[in-house]
């Protein structure tokens, strides 16, 4: 029986296989669908210092193996997130991580300091990369020293594990990638949506109320993985990659690129049982391959 | 029965053709259905389609407890719509069931129903539902010609129903908005339900609004999840923007920004 | 009767329907397919100061509504395509336009003069894009002063329409276009290739030789439709657009959004008589939309 | 007749399920045939598959002028050719061909066709063309059991045919390689055709260099076009980096790196 634990800065995961945020609410919208308890964690929607309503509709666009949001971190604010959520979420037998988002430094320290008191959140990520937000969300993600200084500003007050999720609308990801690690990081994670387009070519229009959004799924799954391969030869600390996960083959491809854990996202909206069954596809694959443990596959992939 | 989402391979039992755009599938469930409320929808997996990525919904246009069957009447759009179409019995379809809040039992009797394109798709069972509860409703049904009026014997089942056709090879000629029943000084109906094209609802609305009458709409939406975590699919109220597949898509109007 | 013909930077297009470099050979192999005559033009296959091998087998991977290309400029040099190609290729009805790329600045001008020369070329593509080949073709296509640079020596030799072809794998697209235009490009073509990368999770092994390549196809096509979007607005010279236009209303999508030309890339392999069909998709939208000329809706997306 | 490439929907006009893993497609042009030469083969259209983007390369298996058909023998591997198995009398299919150039019609009478797995497919097609050139070749055919024996008759109508199972449940036993006929001091062929996996076709390669015999192998690749443009599909020749889909798929061994 292959051992699908792995270890991410200390923090012990029963298995890679985790949920990306924003396409997992905060959990309890699955509990219909799967046993959460099957899960590596969940990562839960953007939190920011205030509510925020999000961009009018329409939010979304279907594209060719894909789709564009702009969502635009729609959520209550981290107040109603510790009193409102956390309570109903925090006894789920998986690592819930919260995803930080904010438009100034002062919001992301803010939001993380009060994070940083929820007793069973064990980590959070840092969401320095949605191109939704105009003020601020893209230019952290996008400037190493901004991305450097965000960083190392939470890593004031953040005591737990700190994830960093990087924008790939970058030239440079690994650049971006040695900044944040720089910064403090413990663990990188990979990769946002890529900024795009949709037209209504009958009515001239742009699908999206932002004319821009943000693409996901299986579209972008190739450059993801180029990225999780390339930050993970130029540094050090774990990666959680996603980008396009559909399947177990999928995830075993982050793996061997280079990620210690993968997340699911667009994928639930199709299947919301995707999850557990990734879990199973890599056990399966594992034994097949007679692999013991996940740490053995990660940036194992033969380019010699 | 459990109030319970589900993700099931249901199996077609049945296809009707009602004319070229418009087609009924009778769906059969591999366990015993869960509660189904009228205004409920399903989110539907279309396979073997390259250009459709997500799932589409669409609303339950009845329930069969005792055949363990539920029935979806789809209006051909695009590619997905296209692909549904192409089912044969014995087929199987994903679906995730059943989604969204329902319509409201009314504490009248005078009930109208306004429906148009493929919005009528709820209302049938709301009908039966209604009858159920020993409400007869009007029902009023707009279709663009008399090539696609269809089903009336049904909704005659359970109400009076009116007909409307864009171009008046059927019934009354105009939009359902024209219709005389909205022509009189005094409305007969204490409640409206109401689905359709977003014009056609708030030209109901404005009517309901005018009159003070109780009005309940079933808004359509882009979605990409339909269980309410990707939030895509919001609409302004008075709550700030709510999910239209949670919270929706049935709103009465007073809580929406029309 | 609309009118196709647009005029890119005085050069006169029967219409904007034109066929990308490196997926449609010189163009006499689609002369089984369609007639050549009724095109646009024809941006032929990379031209280097040298002959070039190209990477090793294999080049190719298929993606998700797309595919990962290593093939890395294989060509025969400047002087075997001023030789041997040329002549074959010369009277075709429709423009040439040759796609010129190097590793230095001296190797781009040396082209550029070479084919400066040839009287029945009018313009040229210089391509600061390519991701396959290790040196410079990536660094000038991602760096604005050297993006600048190479375009103004070529400018000093080159006499006839000086296009450029910009990279998407950048932070800013709007930079690269400002730092072309600064060096004298007449237009921009958007977009080259997105960098990605495939893995055989079976074989554990990377499906390139070279690991990484270039990922085309309806998979891009929300990111090259948003960077036309966005350069548009950013300068004044016309652009030529493209990344995973498949049929007419993707063509159309292009228009709308700021480009005076399309491409047609990656969609040739799947039907090499899709270009032709695009020239009359484009032409029954404008009947329809009462539209007169191709300028009339370039860039007329409705935003307000 | 004329050498032009086409792009065009033939009609499966019969499918025939050879084992479990194989079958054959016969499918009807819609107007005269081009001229198809031994070793071509066309790019065929998945339709209606979400993960299939590109078209999939298949030798022609032979070719009927008279009823106006063409033959594929498709082994499934992936998503592509699973669409392909399910394909139905009546269907249409889209294919770019005749591609690539030939087999060479060789200076003697002693010629050994050497296949294995789905490489076996443009071998009937070159041992028809053989025998009509007076011809009779020796047809070496490489199975993995029993079960996927097949089309044994057809090919014996043309040749004398030696068939080899992996694990001997049907001729000798082993790989083609290991065939009686390889094992002689002296080889009995002046001219070997093999098509088959890389190890195996190399494997014969070796052969025939060490028997001085001249040999003909048809390389399989991984093909974006298929027509020459792309340039994703080289092999390494004495002329550098050449197209399988043009230069090829046919290389006599002298030319390759091997
Ligand atoms: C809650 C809900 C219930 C629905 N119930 C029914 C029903 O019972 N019967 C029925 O036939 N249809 C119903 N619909 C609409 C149905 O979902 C769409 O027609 C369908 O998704 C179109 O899919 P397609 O792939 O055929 O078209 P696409 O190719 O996706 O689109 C074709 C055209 O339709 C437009 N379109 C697509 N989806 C929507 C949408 N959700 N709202 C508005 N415009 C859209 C697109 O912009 C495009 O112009 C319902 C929608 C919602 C949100
Ligand atoms: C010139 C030529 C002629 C061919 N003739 C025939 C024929 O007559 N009959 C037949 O059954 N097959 C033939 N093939 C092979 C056939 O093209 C592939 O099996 C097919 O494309 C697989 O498609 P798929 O979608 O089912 O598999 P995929 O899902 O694309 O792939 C499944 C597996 O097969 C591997 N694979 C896919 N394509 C190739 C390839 N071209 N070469 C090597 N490995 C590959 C993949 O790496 C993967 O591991 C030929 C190939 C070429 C290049
Ligand atoms: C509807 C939607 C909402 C998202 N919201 C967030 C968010 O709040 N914070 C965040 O960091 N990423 C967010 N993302 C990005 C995803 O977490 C993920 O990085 C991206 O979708 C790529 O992965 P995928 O292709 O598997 O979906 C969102 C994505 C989608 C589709
Ligand atoms: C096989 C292949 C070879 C290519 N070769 C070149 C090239 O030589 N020069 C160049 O500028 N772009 C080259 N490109 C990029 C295309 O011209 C185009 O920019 C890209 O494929 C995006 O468009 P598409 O999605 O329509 O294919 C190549 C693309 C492919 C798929
Ligand atoms: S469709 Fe995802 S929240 Fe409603
Ligand atoms: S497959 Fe494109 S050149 Fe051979």
């Amino acid at each position: 029986m292959p051992d699908l634990a792995i270890n991410i800065a200390g923090l012990h995961f029963k298995n890679p296989v985790t949920t990306a945020s924003g396409t997992f609410g905060y959990g309890d919208e699955f509990l219909d669908f799967i046993d959460i308890g099957r899960l590596g964690g969940i990562f839960v929607k953007a939190v920011t210092g205030k509510n925020r309503d999000g961009n009018p509709y329409p939010r979304m666009a279907e594209t060719a193996s894909g789709m564009l949001n702009s969502v635009g971190l729609q959520n209550k604010g981290v107040d109603h997130f510790c009193r409102e959520i956390y309570p109903r979420i925090r006894d789920f037998n998986t690592h819930i991580i919260v995803n930080v988002s904010g438009s100034t430094v002062e919001e992301y320290v803010e939001v993380a300091a009060r994070i940083n008191e929820l007793e069973k959140i064990p980590a959070i990520e840092l969401n320095i990369s949605c191109p939704n937000v105009k003020l601020g969300g893209m230019a952290f993600g996008t400037v190493p020293s901004m991305a450097e200084e965000v960083t190392a500003e939470v890593r004031k007050v953040y005591k737990k594990v700190l994830m960093v999720k990087l924008s790939p609308n970058v030239t440079s990801i690994t650049d971006l990638a040695k900044a944040v690690v720089d910064g403090g990081a413990d663990a990188i994670t990979l990769i946002n949506t890529l900024l795009g387009m949709a037209i209504d070519a009958e009515r001239r229009r742009p699908v999206l109320s932002t004319i821009t959004g943000g693409l996901s799924g299986p579209a972008i799954k190739p450059i993801a993985l180029r990225m999780v391969w390339q930050v993970h030869k130029a540094v050090q600390v774990p990666i959680v990659g996603l980008g396009g996960i559909m399947n177990a083959t999928d995830a075993i491809e982050f793996i061997l690129a280079g990620a210690s854990a993968i997340q699911v996202g667009t994928a639930n909206f199709i299947d919301p049982a995707v999850s557990i069954k990734i879990v199973d596809g890599i056990e399966a694959y594992m034994d097949r391959h007679k692999i013991n443990t996940v740490a053995d596959m990660v940036g194992a992939l033969r380019t010699e | 029965m459990e109030f319970k989402k589900l993700v099931q391979d249901l199996q077609v039992a049945e296809v009707t053709r009602l004319n070229k755009r418009h087609f009924i599938l009778d769906l059969l469930a591999p366990e015993k259905l869960p509660l189904i409320l009228p205004g409920q929808f399903v989110q539907a997996l279309v396979e073997d389609s390259p250009s459709t990525f997500l799932r589409r919904p669409f609303s339950i246009h009845s329930v069969d407890y005792k055949k363990n069957t539920l029935r979806l009447m789809i209006q051909v759009k695009g590619e997905g719509t296209r692909h549904l179409a192409s089912l044969k019995t014995g087929d199987h379809l994903n679906l995730i069931y059943p989604l969204g809040n329902s319509f409201s039992l009314p504490f009248t009797k005078d009930v109208l129903l306004v429906g148009g394109g493929c919005g009528v798709a709820p209302l049938l069972f709301l009908a039966q539902f209604l009858s159920q509860n020993n409400i007869h409703p009007t029902i009023l049904l707009g279709f663009r010609t008399r090539e696609e009026v269809s089903e009336i014997e049904t909704y005659s089942r359970y109400g009076k129903v009116l007909v409307m056709t864009d171009d008046g090879t059927e019934g009354e000629k105009g939009l359902v908005v024209d219709h005389s029943i909205f022509q009189r000084e005094r409305l007969d109906f204490k409640k409206i339900f109401c689905c359709g094209p977003d014009p056609m609802m708030k030209a109901v609305a404005k009517i309901a609004r005018m009159h003070k009458t109780d009005c309940e709409v079933s808004l359509e939406n882009t979605m990409a999840c339909g269980f309410g975590v990707c939030l895509c699919c919001v609409t302004p109220t008075d709550k700030g923007n709510e999910r239209v597949c949670v919270e929706g898509p049935v709103f009465n109007i007073n809580r929406l920004t029309w």
